[in-house]
């Protein structure tokens, strides 16, 4: 009883995602709202008086880590899970095949000829291994990934930068509708958060009409606000 | 009586005897049907008609004896050799080779019912196993899959057809397998129905 | 005089003829030679004696016969059934399906000749398609696998022994392939001298 009370508010549901590392890699990135869980987190902080820094930053980590995964999800262009389908067609009953003994044609010199190849392999795989022993401990594995994942991100930037300016052939402003017509769904927001990594390098401005909701892409240095009339 | 040049005159009965041996040897040996041109080219004779009635006179003896094994005659004048149906149950356990499981047996009976059929459809009515199945049909060579744009399509080869004295033209055959899938095949929709 | 209760008694030739039945069944299907436990298992009979009197009876059936066919005793009180030698060379050009094609076949040699094997060992020297094969070759009962702590240990069945005429001792079995290995290499180097 005494230790519950003394544990955290924040190892409890729901934060406690947040906390579990194990937990967070596991979990599904659509069913968490970080909006909600670092809102009622930092309520909860000021509620008990007690700012604890430490657990503010694992909350932010964590929540970063929870934006990466919905953001590479979409990169994949990941589909949502599919409904169970109702039976598509009828499966006809096995047609089960007669016994017959046939004689085939594969001897033992057949088998013997092919494992000449086979050993030739064998002999690359093992100088390979031999070749690559590492020598460095391995690097913490989280790394990698993350760099791989901005490379990604920084091809799909560099080709949306040259589709963007091969429309307005150098300078000038397009619609972002119209830049996603005709687009699946799934692909359009994913064009929307490269667009946000080239807004955040500086390589295009966005400005968005409150009105119609249309959001104005504007490139070669052009101050999306003063354009506007021109859209 | 001495023989007249043993070399040319084999007795008439003797020349009987090794035919019907090279055929029965011909039928064990492919396990498949044969037509008679290939039994023509076993006997080393050009009349058809002399095959013809040497099968037969195979299949007489085969059906007079009583055996575990039958020479069928299938569609198209071929005949082939195989084990009678009922003693199947029997020998199962023995038999090594692969001698399908009845998931494969049904992605196999629905390929051959709705081809040309694309692999990303019969995935989606097997369910993903359905891989390891299409991979061992083609294996075996009962099923071929060819590309076609972006989809694989599959259908069943000529070996499937032979395996089971079926047409080699698609609609005929599957008018000959609903017929032979027929009764099961009622069975089966009336026990989705309930 | 009417039958004494036909479904008991059932007489002692019919039932002596299907049992004779039977194990031409088996071994017919097998394709290899069947030792007197699987014999027994088929007759559904636990004395290997009444077994190998039966199997016997067949042998003789068959000589009698002067068929094609053949049911021969080999080492460790097998039989097996086969065609007889000198038929051979007539129906060579019926035989034309592979036991496997080369793909699965570069694997099983593989597994062969480096067995007992660890799975992870094979698909790094063949690559991540031997899964596959692997699989195909244990459907074909070829192959079997055994987990080992956390690793899957590969090695050759007592069928693919008898298939290829290799002993069914492991060891002796990986000499008899080397040994047949480097005669053919050596051919190989003479005629590529000549």
């Amino acid at each position: 009883m005494s230790t519950e009370t003394r544990k955290p508010f924040y190892l409890r549901p729901p934060w406690n995602i947040l906390f579990d590392f194990h937990k967070l890699e596991r979990l599904t990135p659509w069913e968490v709202n970080i909006a909600y869980l670092l809102r009622s987190f930092l309520e909860e902080m000021e509620k008990s008086g007690r700012i604890d820094f430490r657990a503010s930053g694992v909350a932010l980590d964590s929540s970063a880590f929870i934006y990466l995964m919905k953001s590479r999800l979409l990169l994949r262009l990941e589909e949502p899970p599919q409904q169970p389908k109702a039976a598509l067609d009828i499966v006809p009953p096995p047609l089960f095949l007669p016994l017959r003994y046939e004689l085939t044609s594969t001897t033992i010199r057949h088998l013997l000829e092919v494992l000449d190849d086979v050993l030739k392999s064998e002999r690359t795989v093992l100088l390979a291994r031999q070749e690559s022993k590492p020598i460095l401990p391995e690097p913490f594995n989280v790394l990698p990934q993350i760099d791989y994942y901005m490379v990604k991100i920084e091809l799909q930037m560099d080709e949306l930068y040259r589709t963007l300016c091969e429309m307005v052939k150098g300078s000038g402003i397009i619609e972002f509708s119209a830049l996603i017509k005709e687009l699946p769904r799934l692909e359009a927001i994913r064009m929307f958060i490269v667009l946000l990594f080239l807004a955040q390098n500086g390589k295009v401005g966005l400005w968005q009409d409150e009105e119609s909701g249309e959001i104005y892409i504007t490139i070669g240095g052009l101050s999306p606000a003063g354009d506007k009339s021109a859209a | 009586m001495p023989p007249e040049s043993v070399q040319k005159a084999e007795p008439a009965s003797d020349r009987l005897k090794r035919a019907l041996r090279l055929i029965e040897a011909a039928l064990y040996v492919a396990g498949r049907p044969l037509d008679l041109s290939e039994i023509c080219s076993v006997l080393k004779t050009r009349s058809r008609e002399k095959a013809k009635k040497l099968v037969k006179m195979l299949m007489q003896e085969y059906a007079s004896r009583d055996a575990a094994l039958e020479i069928l005659e299938v569609k198209g004048e071929r005949y082939v050799m195989q084990l009678k149906a009922e003693l199947t149950p029997y020998i199962r356990r023995i038999v090594k080779r692969p001698l399908l499981s009845t998931g494969p047996l049904k992605t196999l009976s629905y390929i051959a019912l709705r081809q040309p059929v694309s692999q990303k459809r019969v995935i989606e009515v097997r369910g993903r196993h359905a891989y390891r199945h299409i991979s061992l049909l083609k294996e075996m060579g009962l099923i071929t899959s060819e590309r076609r744009g972006r989809a694989t399509v599959l259908r069943t080869t000529d070996y499937f057809a032979d395996y089971f004295g079926l047409s080699h033209d698609i609609s005929v055959m599957k008018r000959e397998l609903r017929k032979t899938l027929g009764e099961q095949f009622a069975d089966e929709k009336n026990q989705q129905q309930t």
